[in-house]
């Protein structure tokens, strides 16, 4: 399955905006938090978990989702929810912790929830597979439209919900696509010295469903291999377990200095980033022409500048609603 | 002919009858969990709904409690109605996150933009010599943790109306059960749960304690099993004159402190009766709720008769030696009068 | 790999020491419970679990095993227990609950504890697993000898707990067994309803292990696979996923009306009592004669009959004693 | 040169050291967790050991909490002594079964018979933005539950002799950490945690509150940071001429109720100071705890100062307005005063 060229462009769109929500983050993420280093300084407090470099597993997947389907994410959610359609000022607001927020502050970066496009997230690894397959489930016995896709790290996928929610997706042959971003690292600990097998697709015959992996990081192979995978589950099939070789350009989350690294590991991935490698694609492919790509780039550069705006001139929750929505 | 308000019923046909009504008015409500579809549940509560529902909406799941709860969460908030079974409470440790992390929790990660209707509903207790794995009432453990609405009923009457008011909530309710007051004749059943119980649907609010017995002279609250040890310690109390309020919290959260406070202000003494553990629970809890509000109201220092803080023995005269019962009440009342 | 003429006899005297002890705790599990049948009541009250007809499994197994070798057994242990050399009639008693029970009477039968033979057991699905890979790591990085063997039922392999053991064995590459007893049945859900794959042997190669089904209740099988998958944790050479075909000839525990079994499939099963079987092939390949057998027999009713004598002769717990032993 | 006794050390490097001592006195001693080999442990108290000890006694894990904490009994069973590192206290969800029903009862299961000599370390605590899944204290859900100890230091002297005392225990020891304690600068340590730690090897007592200062006018009892909290209170109140004591627990389990019951005895005040939920938990504890065994002693209603039932917000403002602080207890006083 190829991608049409306006898929194409919407995905290298997507992959633009989120690296430029990225970048803008992480310039803002340290003010107030210098010359003193404090996590809970600054315009945007807490932990923050970066997604650059892994842009192309979001769009490749989200280039196949509406805004009906269902997407569970992960701590790491950006790239996803970008692809995903939601609400950029709202995120950003989120991220902010303003009350125009997704869940007026409520929640921040690991807990973007958007309802109108079906995307969760949680900070808890491995967390967001059961709802995902409930939700799937919740599609089958409505009869209504619709699949449900987990995101995951390759670190997640020993964790016990990850088993469970494989099993549980098989047997009642619900609409679901696990999606494993392996990026090799869960924070210090490498994807060797924790996951017994070298491929998680080879995890997809445990539960009689199909297993795949996508190498490179391409956004066009991911968009194939998924495509079919969602097709399969779309006309009743059952869920797929998909595996996607990807990388993270950032630490684990920022302040993380990275030491666990080998050696040069950082500089070569830096040279194969994936936005300007897809970049050079679309102009040698003839899918698109310089000039057009600038545009892009510059929409989502003021896309991004417009929900940093939208976010730093909203308004702070008033403290006291911390009280509120803890029940419907 | 039996009027439909003489109609007594075991707290797990109440149960039933509530998801069944509900079942019948709305299609969206179905239930999940380990055996509660061919063998109607181990305790009973989902007896009958295969045949009339089915084996859709009445799904026996794989032992994957973490899979299956948080799938009730992700269909709730997606517009089912899941009313979900972990067989015993004691089997809350494989699957907390999906319970007080997920299903506790997101509808203030959603800002409150999204509902999440669901039941959990779970088996609580010991006295039968189930060992402690299986004995547990871990009420404290459930009601210490936000995002939940816990109730534990302690007959069929307040079971029923509580499952439908649980039902059609909009926010995750868990609804504790205890075993011995189910109905099912094997693990010998308390009478006192078995109670006239209404045909039609109805609800019992969710938040509000009972005041089971009035009375002047001690308040003793208590939940669940444990309403009943207290009714019967009443009764003996008012043989000697002696003449006790006795409050069902039911609910435990909401807590309905002020009934609590209120009894207390008019008794001016306080026995909390509980099958969960002593410590860090429900019985310092509630008394901690009375002394913080105005602890002149007390006329002598209130008592907790619990489970002590020990894992549940197999042995029985070794769990009866640990569980609360009426002597321990009657005790704890002449301590405080002699005091 | 071949059990001896030994190994035969043994297995032989073992399944009928378990037999012979279940046939007698479900007579004895009902005195104090008729007319009325009330579990709190009785010399046994309770949860019972019975293991009838599963006995080759844990003869199979457990005739590799010494009393340094561990393992942690199921809700339904009595066969394992036995045929691990748990001391009989400390055994017993802790299933009366007397003080001169493994716990003095705290465990009960779900929770039967033997130090000596390094042998427990647990009422939670899948709680064994990572206890027994943590023994087989202890041993390896003792440099001690000694394989670990967690049983667990079919039903418990769609455990989250079962994925995180079996990676951590393996990454760890420690000398830890899984051994599934495969009797169909999870209370009242069947394999089929619970189960993605038809056999969990395929589950290994989520693991990079060996994965092997055994297939017909036979011992002689078990012991062959078993053996081969032993010698092999005790060279060094990790982990491995064995699922063993057998059946339970009781309900799931004593009262269970086993209304959801198919019509006939019980009938079915007696046919193939594993007993019986053994016994006419014992004479047929000219292992033993009528005679040894008889003795054999015999002799196991002795025991069971000497350890319910103990158990029943024996004090109750000071009640009390509850409040003690909670820490060491 | 500085003195070894005026040495001061953060709470994680105490943490390290006292491992570091103890493994190197016993080869039975192994640490085992997420992130705490190359890394150092994300809160920096396993900093160093990979390096002098090796990544066969530290062990990095797959994200596999059931598998390894559970392995660490195992181990511990099996003649180890295992220090295993549950990340953040908030994702005990995932692995619960292998604490409370595992870790906290076999000794039991085993009549004794058997020791489980392990130490479970896990973070707690907010106030630095990390949200709902990442900033709970739990303490009340640990200690609720019978068979394991719970410890929680607020300074390094103490958490170097509680960590070395819970390696020693042959019986489960919890060792609940608070972030905003350890040292690490990017969390905005509190000062006061950073405290002369002698070199040498010595152990704190588990069970042992201690009265952190002295008064005579209001108790007011902590753990973790609320001690911190409550110090600067009470250096407030002196200002006032009002002279509180404070009592920072230490343990939760065992609790030590006689020096709750002694200050308060002498003071006739109560304030509970507690980052955990407010219900069910610690503070309504501490309050059971002094009124069931004499409630005549107070003058005045005691007081909670603890995290509402709500879960934990991102928000900056809105977590600062749940958080215990310093003017709250001072508010609780007053009122308290005023009553
Ligand atoms: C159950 C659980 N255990 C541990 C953590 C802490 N944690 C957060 S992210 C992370 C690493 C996740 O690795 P991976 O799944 O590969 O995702 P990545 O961060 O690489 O995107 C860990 C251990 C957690 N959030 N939840
Ligand atoms: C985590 C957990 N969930 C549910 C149960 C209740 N339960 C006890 S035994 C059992 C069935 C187990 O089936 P299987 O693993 O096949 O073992 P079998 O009983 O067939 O020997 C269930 C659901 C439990 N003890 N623990
Ligand atoms: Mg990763
Ligand atoms: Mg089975």
């Amino acid at each position: 399955m190829q991608p049409s060229r306006e898929q194409k462009l919407w995905m290298y769109e997507h992959m633009v905006l989120s690296r430029r929500c990225e970048e803008q983050i992480a310039k803002i993420y340290f003010e107030g938090k210098t010359p003193v280093f404090n996590m809970a300084n600054g315009p945007i407090p807490g932990e923050m978990h970066l997604s650059d470099g892994q842009e192309p597993v979001a769009v490749g997947v989200c280039a196949h989702l509406d805004a009906e389907d269902i997407v569970t994410a992960t701590h790491r959610p950006h790239h996803q929810a970008i692809a995903k359609g939601v609400d950029l000022n709202k995120m950003m607001a989120e991220i902010f912790g303003k009350s125009t927020g997704l869940s007026g502050g409520r929640g921040g970066h690991m807990h973007l929830f958007d309802p109108a496009v079906n995307f969760g997230c949680s900070g808890i690894v491995g967390q967001g597979l059961g709802p995902a397959v409930g939700a799937a489930l919740s599609r089958k016995m409505q009869g209504k439209p619709g699949v449900a896709v987990a995101f995951i790290g390759e670190g997640a996928s020993n964790q016990g919900a990850f088993h469970e929610a494989m099993n549980l997706a098989a047997v009642w042959k619900v609409p679901f696509i696990c999606v494993i971003e392996d990026n090799a690292w869960g924070i210090s600990v490498s994807k060797r010295a924790s996951t017994s097998v070298p491929r998680n697709d080879v995890r997809g015959a445990s539960y009689g469903i199909p297993g795949h992996y996508v190498e490179g990081n391409d956004p066009y192979r991911i968009y194939d291999v998924v495509g079919e995978a969602i097709a399969r589950a779309r006309a009743g099939e059952g869920p797929s377990l998909i595996e996607v070789e990807t990388f993270r350009l950032a630490g684990h989350f920022m302040g993380d200095a990275e030491a666990y690294r080998p050696k040069g590991e950082k500089d070569a991935l830096l040279e194969r980033d994936p936005i300007p490698k897809m970049r050079s694609r679309l102009i040698e492919d003839g899918d698109a022409s310089e000039d057009e790509l600038n545009s892009i780039e510059k929409k989502a550069e003021e896309r991004i500048a417009e929900a940093i705006k939208f976010a730093r001139e909203s308004a702070d929750p008033r403290p006291e609603d911390a009280l509120t929505a803890v029940f419907a | 002919m039996t009027e439909s308000n003489d109609r007594k019923l075991t707290i797990a046909r109440a149960m039933a009858e509530s998801v069944a009504q509900e079942m019948r008015a709305d299609e969206r409500v179905f239930v999940m969990g380990e055996d509660i579809g061919a063998l109607g549940g181990v305790y009973g509560n989902t007896r009958g709904l295969l045949e009339e529902f089915g084996d859709e909406r009445i799904r026996d799941t794989p032992i994957s409690e973490t899979a299956f709860i948080g799938a009730a969460v992700g269909a709730a908030q997606d517009g089912m109605r899941p009313v979900v079974e972990l067989m015993f409470v004691d089997f809350f440790g494989v699957c907390f996150d999906a319970i007080y992390n997920l299903m506790a929790k997101n509808i203030y990660f959603y800002g409150g933009s999204l509902k999440v209707p669901m039941v959990l509903m779970t088996s609580t207790g010991g006295g039968y010599s189930d060992g402690g794995q299986h004995s547990q009432c871990l009420y404290g453990t459930f009601a210490h943790l936000p995002g939940m609405k816990v109730v534990a009923p302690s007959n069929a009457y307040d079971a029923k109306g509580l499952m439908t008011a649980a039902i059609r909530d909009d926010s995750p309710v868990v609804f504790m059960y205890h075993k011995r007051l189910q109905g099912m004749g094997w693990l010998g059943t308390e009478a006192g749960a078995t109670v006239k119980t209404p045909e039609e649907s109805y609800t019992v609010e969710i938040g509000k304690a009972a005041v089971v017995r009035e009375g002047a002279d001690v308040t003793i609250v208590s939940l669940g099993l444990g309403v009943h040890h207290a009714l019967k310690a009443a009764e003996q109390l008012s043989q000697e004159g002696t003449d006790a309020e006795v409050i069902d919290l039911r609910s435990l959260v909401p807590l309905d402190r002020e009934t609590i406070r209120k009894s207390v202000a008019k008794t001016g003494r306080l026995i909390v009766v509980d099958e969960d553990y002593h410590s860090y629970g429900v019985s310092g809890e509630v008394i901690a709720s009375v002394v913080e509000h105005d602890v002149s109201v007390l006329k002598a220092s209130p008592a907790r008769v619990a489970y002590p803080d020990v894992p549940i023995p197999f042995e029985r005269g070794m769990e009866q030696f640990c569980l609360p019962n009426v002597e321990k009440i009657l005790a704890a009342y002449q301590e405080m009068k002699s005091a």
